[in-house]
């Protein structure tokens, strides 16, 4: 199992070396000097020349990739060319709101989508079922951006039940920070909901028609047990493991969301520094969204380690 | 006590798709069972056994399968209406039942102690861990505390099924369903879970219905027996009388297929020239990746030697895991042998790879055991069997009229070389897989279990084909196999295969008659169905 | 043999029925055919059935409501919204096929090489894990802005982040072709590694892609949406769905057509999309291949 | 496992349930919070993030320098320059002039302003600013008398040093600690400390999210009633947020919602909608508003050629491009003015075609000149919305008068950096672009950018090298009388359109929105925060 466990955490370096070697490569294997495209707009030529020495733009790739990797592993992900503040400090500042905002839309879409897909396994074909397939098509089709506009005119403008946009400080009272998301949330469950609840009926499904369920309903258990300790608990792992996927999803979505209902997160500061070509901004944020994608996977692998005993005894 | 444990009357059932109901399954069915009897339900596969069973514990996949008539009665109470909860009252307590694949049918995320104890819990019952354990105990897993703490995947098939049978039995039920309990398993197995089946049942005074194919199950468990063809009872009666006296045909191929041993007839041709030798032959799998049982390697392969002449079957004997497949594998360098030595007419093979490989490729064959997943389901079996001529250089017009002879040769008919495989069955399939092997007119064939995937019937149709292809071609023939009445019939020399090694070799005749070690004796005392010849049938069983 | 043994072997009897009778076929799948053989069609014939240049900026005519000339009004800068969402099928179509035919290709060579030379597997899968590991829109955006916002580098970048899906597919579906009978089977008669992968791993492998390859088509649409209402999309001038909605946001309370029309264009498509994947996938395997499926 | 599912269902099923309480409780006290603090949030029309007023031309952070550093004098709603930090005399040579800074004025750290501060602010800005620079090049001596006093010496009288130091837009003469003004250009400004009437929350300051500005309670503000840039700086509120909303829909929506008090640039089309709010107020608090300029490339083909330029002009008229960014004509007017209608300067002279549709003599004009076909490279903002149409309307114009348009869409921020490239458009370079000059900027021909000559060594991008536009700045710059002033820049306009020198594409007025619950708004080119009072 150690062995396991270390083989599985291994296989992270590997994974997360092709990340750096990517976000590097993007800069650099794209048409154009990389030293115009990180000066950005005040591309004088002493500003050039001080960003290729400073980047070692002069120096064979590989080296460069090496020296980057170094400073990268130091925690220097380098500086904002507009605001000149380091990019790391500028992320650290903007996980927050996306961070909760990405919560909060999991938690509810599960909340929403456990129930759901359960009863739609349950009761194939019956209305629910009908009702949720229907759903699991149409929020993953539909332009989720565009609602929210509705959600607004509709909860914001006309009910005044919810405020409009914005991210206020939790010190000012969690409540009121809460309040701000319910719209935010909303938005970006559409599509979340949609692929949650898909996923679980799927895997009920799988399960509920393995054998060992019909070994359960023969032992004269009640079927509600049948459905929660040999459907559901079965189906979780495939579950987590597609909620691990969902991250990518939900990093898109949230950039949209935030955007839209001006929340000063990760996916702004993605959107500004891409239009500011901010590179090293950009650099940065996929850097390390690709860092946490990998160690979710790692973080729900292990899951699986604690909690199926067949990959255990591996 | 008047009525019977469980009657079946004209009990009908059909597929369904939605509303629509489709092909019938069970055409009136009708049976009964008394107190403490041992019903066995015979047939081939697809004969409706299965779903009479599931129809009676009420399991029936409700959006596949519709019960379309009939009663179904346990101690005179109607099942088919009872009520959802009725029926959980009734599994369990009154009915239970244990199922083929023991892997499959325990729950792989759960303890096997839990899954014994939902039973009890399902049922209201306390002082659940200590009855668990109790019953493990009496289903013979000595350390019972263990096993009770263990997951499936830890256990062993037989261990496994012991498991399944302590959570049926554990609440004492009347009636115990067993569907093909001990097909998955070895004999030596088989054998020793149908002594624990009829030990407990009768301690308890539980009736048995028993679902098998095989007639030597019958002749050892069965007080009555009915035979089941096409979703019809054929024929029911006490089993002795069945056995003796079969009244229709079906059962008659049955009981032949499945009862006794008859020995091939001596071989003349002894003097055939050795085609492939295998010296020293060892294969062992890296830990990670070998499924592992109860700490030992399986399917490893430690030292083998044997040879193989043309004209001449050598039978290759042995239980799951013995290393029988590593052995084909090897040989047919789908697998790389880690040492020993490879000749196959003269040349030394492991040495050789890719290319250099190629020429002798053609020399040794090899039929697959699954008929279904062996041909490229979408290329027509033309393209299959002509596929290996034409990698060696047949022109396309030759190949294809060598397919068509060939197709005559293993029984088929020549204007069937354009269909596709799903469109035959599975007799038929290994026929087409036999061809494929023959097209390149190999010296040797490996066949890998050719007949275990089909039913008895079938079976007997294709060994027959393998004998008189052999007779034909004179091709030198390794068969594979775990079964030693298709060894008996089929070989002329034996190599018995344990733990990757050769416990006996010799000829079929004298293995047949007098086995020389006790591991050869103990196998042919399994076999269901054979009157006790070389030890006591008790013991066997405990 | 037990019940489930027997629906099994029926289901893959089935599955490798080639492309047989509509057996999956229900009004869902139909009507979603029904609507991308429309889509298309209008896509396609644009030139001809499209009223106005989609282009033509007329400002003295802007935001006017639905009329005999404007057939559903016209955005802010006096273009034909009817002739755009019209011409706006054929670049959401393109970058949808574009992406599928591109994604499935270097995905699927790249799975097949992983799954069927050893060597190479563990370093083209951990280049893949990376490349999945990186969020599809950032890597979108990312390349999109550095690379200048063309229908191609959307394409490109669009692409490029679907390819891992593919080629994990891909490679555990060799994987399960190389350890099937008849791959075996062709091995000892002799067959060579590449007739292999070309005679029975690729047309064996081919369905599942296809299906996965409608999903991606799908999902490239709506990133292509997602990037034009970001602003880092392609050319607004160009009409793509996603830049009418992008545009047409702000008129929602005043002129909701402007959001409401491409809207409704967008979901249809990727809805009959998810259809028609969603039933070829059914025909294909019932389980099996949901659950392969669900782990991409 | 099972547990582990339950409990993340149960912490999401206990997150909602706190939504819904915390719904209610918001609700119920909703009023609470507002009697805290003071705090004016306002969506300002782009997002601040250079913080060196000098590293920019960008309005966002002039306005930003205008909320924290002070300026030695002030231009008032006549034009008439003030005394602010300081006052002034003149010696009768009028080549001396010495300031006196006033009492009380000291920095957001506390130490008080002293002349050597401002003398290093000036060097600074005399770095960047032309007019500045002038200045320098006029200068002998800049000198400090005393703590609160310096002195200006001159080697010849010039009319421009009051003009220079008071100037509104772009650079204006902002005063900075001297330890910040001697450090070199390029390095950020990350100190930001100031004298003016707020000062700058360093902690809060996300880019392109928010900027916060404090009250700053030591600010002594002048006694005179506030007047622009002139008179008493008086700051009624404790806060001001510059909040960054990057969806415009989303501005309005925040408006009516009572969550932000004031949006700087309403989008035009989106007015109806609160048009009728009786909560809210709606103005152009900027009296000039702004001018759409199109601008060609001097240096390469086609627009090299002024037949070619002509004949781009006849294609173009306002009214295309006023509609696709304005729509209503109530906030827009079409005016030919290079030097801005609604001022002394003002004359149609010249550009009478972009007021009407002469399409029919682009064509022909085209026709006859040596256009060869070849690409027109228009730079295509795609993001920000005030310039994003222009380029669209004018594709559109110029390929109906015969031209071959090849758009280019970008990001402005790629604009920017692109129109600064000199090299030939197939090389990266560009033939035409679009933006947006606030019409203070615009005012008269010394301070019109678009209308310096000096060629590829100093005039604005597009780089016409034309002696004559250099001979009329010199004649109005020592032009004395305001009819002689008049009349250089009639003749100048004139010539400059004879020459397609700029391309005035009409004027609007930005509207600015506010609520009701907002007073003290000032009409002024440069939006003011002081005199800001909120109920």
């Amino acid at each position: 199992m150690t062995g396991f466990v270390m083989r599985r955490i291994m296989m992270v370096f590997p994974v997360m070396g092709f990340v750096a070697l990517f976000v590097f490569l993007l800069l650099h294997l794209g048409p154009g000097d990389p030293a115009a495209i990180i000066a950005g707009d005040h591309a004088t030529p002493e500003k050039l020349a001080e960003i290729r020495a400073a980047h070692n733009l002069d120096q064979p790739i590989p080296w460069q990739f090496m020296t980057w990797i170094a400073h990268v592993l130091h925690g220097d992900l380098g500086t904002s060319l507009l605001s000149g503040l380091p990019v790391t400090t500028l992320i650290a500042s903007r996980l927050e709101p996306t961070l909760v905002l990405a919560f909060l839309t999991l938690a509810f879409s599960t909340a929403v989508a456990l129930p759901l897909g359960a009863l739609a396994a349950c009761k194939r074909d019956g209305i629910i079922d009908k009702l949720a397939t229907g759903y699991c098509v149409l929020g993953t089709s539909v332009p989720f951006f565009v609602v929210a506009y509705f959600l607004v005119l509709v909860f914001a403008i006309e009910l005044r039940l919810l405020p409009v946009q914005g991210y206020p400080d939790a010190a000012d009272g969690f409540g009121n920070l809460l309040l701000h998301l319910v719209l935010p949330v909303a938005t970006l469950s559409v599509p979340v909901i949609a692929l949650v609840t898909r996923t679980v009926k799927t895997a009920l499904l799988d399960v509920l028609s393995e054998d060992h369920v019909r070994t359960a309903r023969a032992k004269g258990i009640s079927e509600a047990s049948v459905i929660v300790f040999h459907g559901l608990r079965n189906a979780a792992l495939p579950i987590v493991t597609v909620l691990g996927n969902i991250f990518a999803l939900l990093i898109g979505g949230v950039v949209v969301t935030e955007s839209i209902f001006n929340l000063p997160g990760i996916g702004r500061l993605t959107v500004d520094a891409v239009l500011a070509r901010d590179y090293p901004i950009v650099q940065g944020i996929i850097l390390l969204a690709g860092a946490a994608h990998v160690l979710l996977n790692l973080a729900v692998d292990l899951l699986y380690l604690k909690f199926d005993p067949r990959v255990r005894y591996q | 006590m008047s009525q019977p444990l469980l009657q079946l009357h004209g009990l009908s059932a059909s597929q369904r798709d939605g509303r629509k109901l489709g092909r019938p399954v069970l055409k009136d069915v009708s049976l009964h069972l008394d107190k403490g009897e041992t019903l066995c339900v015979v047939g081939r596969s697809g004969a409706g056994k299965s779903l009479t069973a599931l129809a009676v514990m009420g399991l029936m996949p409700p959006r596949d399968m519709a019960i379309t008539g009939g009663a179904i009665r346990l101690q005179g109470e109607d099942l088919l209406n009872a009520n959802p909860k009725r029926l959980r009252q009734l599994r369990g307590p009154r009915m239970a039942m244990v199922f083929q694949e023991p892997m499959t049918a325990l729950n792989p995320l759960m303890t096997i102690g839990r899954q014994i104890e939902e039973t009890l819990a399902g049922h209201g019952v306390t002082a659940r861990r200590e009855r668990a354990i109790e019953m493990l105990k009496r289903v013979g897993l000595s350390g019972a505390a263990r096993f009770h703490a263990a997951f499936p995947h830890e256990l062993s098939g037989g261990q496994r099924q012991r498991a399944m049978i302590a959570m049926a039995l554990i609440l004492k039920p009347l009636l115990l369903i067993a569907d093909e309990p001990t097909t998955a398993l070895d004999v030596l197995t088989q054998k020793q879970i149908l002594g624990l089946l009829r030990e407990l049942t009768a301690e308890a005074g539980t009736a048995i219905v028993y679902i098998t194919h095989d007639m030597g199950v019958v002749a050892d468990i069965a007080d009555r027996v009915a035979v089941m063809h096409h979703g019809r009872i054929l024929e029911t009666g006490a089993a002795a009388d069945v056995l003796a006296h079969p009244q229709c045909a079906v059962t008659r191929a049955l009981i032949a297929a499945g009862t006794d041993i008859s020995v091939k007839p001596q071989n003349k041709n002894l003097s055939g020239e050795p085609v492939l030798t295998v010296e020293g032959l060892v294969k062992t799998y890296e830990a990670g990746k070998s499924l592992r049982r109860n700490g030992e390697t399986i399917g490893a392969v430690r030292g083998i030697s044997l040879s193989l002449r043309s004209g001449r079957t050598l039978g290759i004997i042995g239980e799951t895991g013995s290393g029988k497949t590593t052995i084909a594998r090897s040989i047919m360098r789908l697998t790389d042998p880690d040492s020993g030595t490879i000749h196959v007419g003269g040349t030394e093979l492991t040495a050789l790879s890719g290319l250099r490989l190629k020429p002798y490729r053609k020399k040794v064959q090899i039929v697959f055991q699954d008929p279904y997943r062996s041909l490229n389901p979408r290329r027509t079996i033309g393209q299959s069997i002509s596929e290996g001529p034409c990698n060696y250089g047949l022109c396309r017009k030759t190949a294809r009229e060598r397919a068509q002879r060939l197709l005559t040769l293993v029984g088929l008919t020549e204007d069937v070389i354009d269909l596709y495989p799903h469109q035959f069955s599975g007799g038929e399939r290994q026929r087409i897989a036999l061809a494929r092997a023959l097209a390149l007119e190999p010296l040797a064939l490996i066949a890998d279990e050719p007949v275990s995937a089909l039913d008895m019937a079938t079976q007997a149709t294709v060994l027959q084909l393998l004998r008189d292809i052999q007779e034909k071609t004179g091709v030198a023939i390794m068969l594979i196999t775990h079964d030693l009445r298709v060894a008996a019939q089929m070989c002329d020399d034996i190599a018995l295969l344990r733990a990757g090694r050769i416990v006996e070799s010799g000829s079929a005749a004298q293995l047949f008659s007098a086995p020389q070690t006790a591991y050869a004796r103990a196998l042919l005392n399994a076999l269901p169905g054979r009157p006790a010849k070389h030890d006591n049938k008790r013991r066997a069983s405990g | 043999m037990s019940p489930r043994n027997a629906l099994h072997m029926l289901s893959i009897r089935s599955w490798y029925r080639p492309m047989s009778l509509p057996r999956g076929m229900t009004a869902a799948s139909v009507s979603a055919a029904a609507v991308l053989a429309a889509i298309a069609a209008l896509a396609f014939f644009a030139p001809f059935i499209a009223p106005h240049d989609p282009t033509f900026v007329a400002p003295t005519v802007r935001l006017q409501s639905a009329d005999q000339t404007y057939l559903l009004g016209t955005d802010s800068f006096g273009r034909d919204l009817l002739s755009r969402l019209i011409y706006g099928g054929q670049v959401s179509l393109l970058i949808g096929l574009g992406t599928a035919v591109l994604a499935t290709a270097a995905g699927m060579l790249l799975g097949l090489t992983a799954g069927y030379f050893r060597a190479a597997d563990s370093l083209i899968m951990r280049a893949m894990d990376a490349m999945m590991a990186i969020p599809s829109i950032l890597l979108a955006i990312a390349i999109v802005s550095l690379w200048g916002a063309s229908l191609q580098s959307v394409l490109f970048a669009v692409a490029i982040s679907e390819t891992p899906r593919v080629a994990r597919l891909a490679r555990s579906l060799t994987l399960t072709a190389r350890s099937e009978l008849y791959v075996e089977a062709a091995q000892t008669l002799g067959t060579s590694p590449f007739q292999i992968l070309w005679r029975h791993v690729i047309p064996n492998a081919l369905g599942p892609l296809i299906v996965l390859g409608t999903y991606i088509c799908a999902s490239a649409i709506i990133l292509e949406s997602i990037l034009s209402f970001l602003g880092t999309g392609i050319d607004p001038q160009i009409p793509t769905w996603g830049n009418i909605i992008a545009e047409g946001r702000m008129y929602i309370e005043i002129k909701p057509s402007l959001v409401l029309w491409p809207s409704l264009f967008l979901t249809v498509t990727v809805w009959a999309l998810h259809i028609l994947g969603d039933t070829t996938r059914d025909r294909l395997d019932p389980k099996a291949l949901t659950r392969k499926m669900a782990d991409q | 496992m099972l547990s582990m599912s339950f409990r993340q269902g149960g912490a999401s099923l206990t997150a909602f349930a706190l939504i819904l309480l915390t719904f209610f409780a918001a609700k119920s006290d909703g009023s609470a919070m507002a009697d805290e603090q003071k705090t004016i949030r306002a969506v300002m029309h782009a997002a601040l993030r250079v913080t060196d007023p000098l590293a920019t031309t960008a309005y966002i952070t002039r306005n930003y320098g205008y909320m924290i550093y002070d300026t030695l004098l002030g231009t008032d709603e006549n034009f008439k320059i003030q005394p602010q930090m300081a006052s002034w005399s003149v010696s009768g040579d009028k080549r001396t002039y010495t300031f006196q800074l006033r009492e009380g004025l000291t920095w957001h750290d506390g130490s008080p302003v002293t002349a050597e501060d401002c003398i290093a602010s000036i060097k600074r800005w005399a770095e960047r600013d032309t007019l500045g620079q002038r200045l320098m090049e006029e200068a002998k001596s800049l000198e400090a008398i005393d703590g609160r006093t310096f002195q200006l010496t001159l080697k010849r009288p010039v009319g421009f040093v009051l003009q220079a130091f008071a100037k509104l837009s772009p650079y204006p003469l902002f005063m900075m600690p001297k330890r910040i003004a001697e450090m070199p250009f390029g390095t950020p400004v990350t100190d930001y400390t100031g004298s003016g009437p707020f000062r700058f929350v360093a902690d809060e300051f996300k880019p392109g999210v928010k900027a916060v500005f404090e009250k700053n309670e030591n600010y002594v503000p002048r006694d005179e009633p506030p007047s622009w840039t002139a008179g008493g700086k008086h700051v009624k509120v404790d806060r001001v947020e510059w909040i960054v909303m990057p969806d415009a829909k989303m501005q309005v929506n925040a408006l009516r919602a009572g969550e932000i008090d004031m949006v700087e640039h309403t989008p035009f089309d989106l007015l109806p909608l609160i048009e009728a709010d009786a909560r809210i107020m709606i103005r152009a608090i900027d009296p000039f508003g702004s001018q759409i300029m199109g601008r060609m490339n001097f240096l390469h083909p086609p627009f090299d050629d002024a037949e070619v330029r002509r004949a781009a002009l006849l294609a173009l008229n306002q009214k295309d491009f006023l509609q696709a960014l304005v729509g209503n004509p109530a906030y827009y007017r079409e005016c030919a003015a290079m030097f801005i209608c609604g001022t002394p300067l003002e004359t149609d002279i010249g550009g009478q075609t972009l007021l009407n549709d002469t399409m029919e003599e682009a064509r022909a004009a085209l026709a006859a000149s040596d256009y060869d076909g070849a690409p027109v490279v228009i730079l295509q903002p795609t993001d920000v919305g005030v310039v994003k149409t222009h380029p669209i309307v004018a594709a559109q114009l110029l390929s109906d008068a015969g031209f071959t348009v090849d758009a280019q869409p970008m990001d402005w921020q790629a604009v920017v950096s692109r129109r600064a490239s000199q090299k030939p458009p197939e090389e990266g370079g560009w033939n035409m672009f679009f933006t947006i000059w606030n019409a203070t900027d615009l005012l008269n021909p010394l301070v019109n950018h678009a209308l310096n000559g000096r060629g590829t060594s100093g005039a604005w991008f597009g780089w016409p090298d034309d002696p004559k536009l250099e001979e009329y700045r010199m004649a109005y710059a020592a032009a004395v009388s305001d009819d002689a002033r008049k009349a250089i820049a009639k003749d100048m306009q004139k010539y400059a359109y004879d020459q397609v020198i700029a391309l005035p594409l009409g004027q609007f007025l930005p509207q600015t929105a506010w609520r009701r619950s907002l007073s003290g708004v000032q009409d002024s080119p440069i939006p003011l925060f002081w005199g800001l009072s909120k109920n």
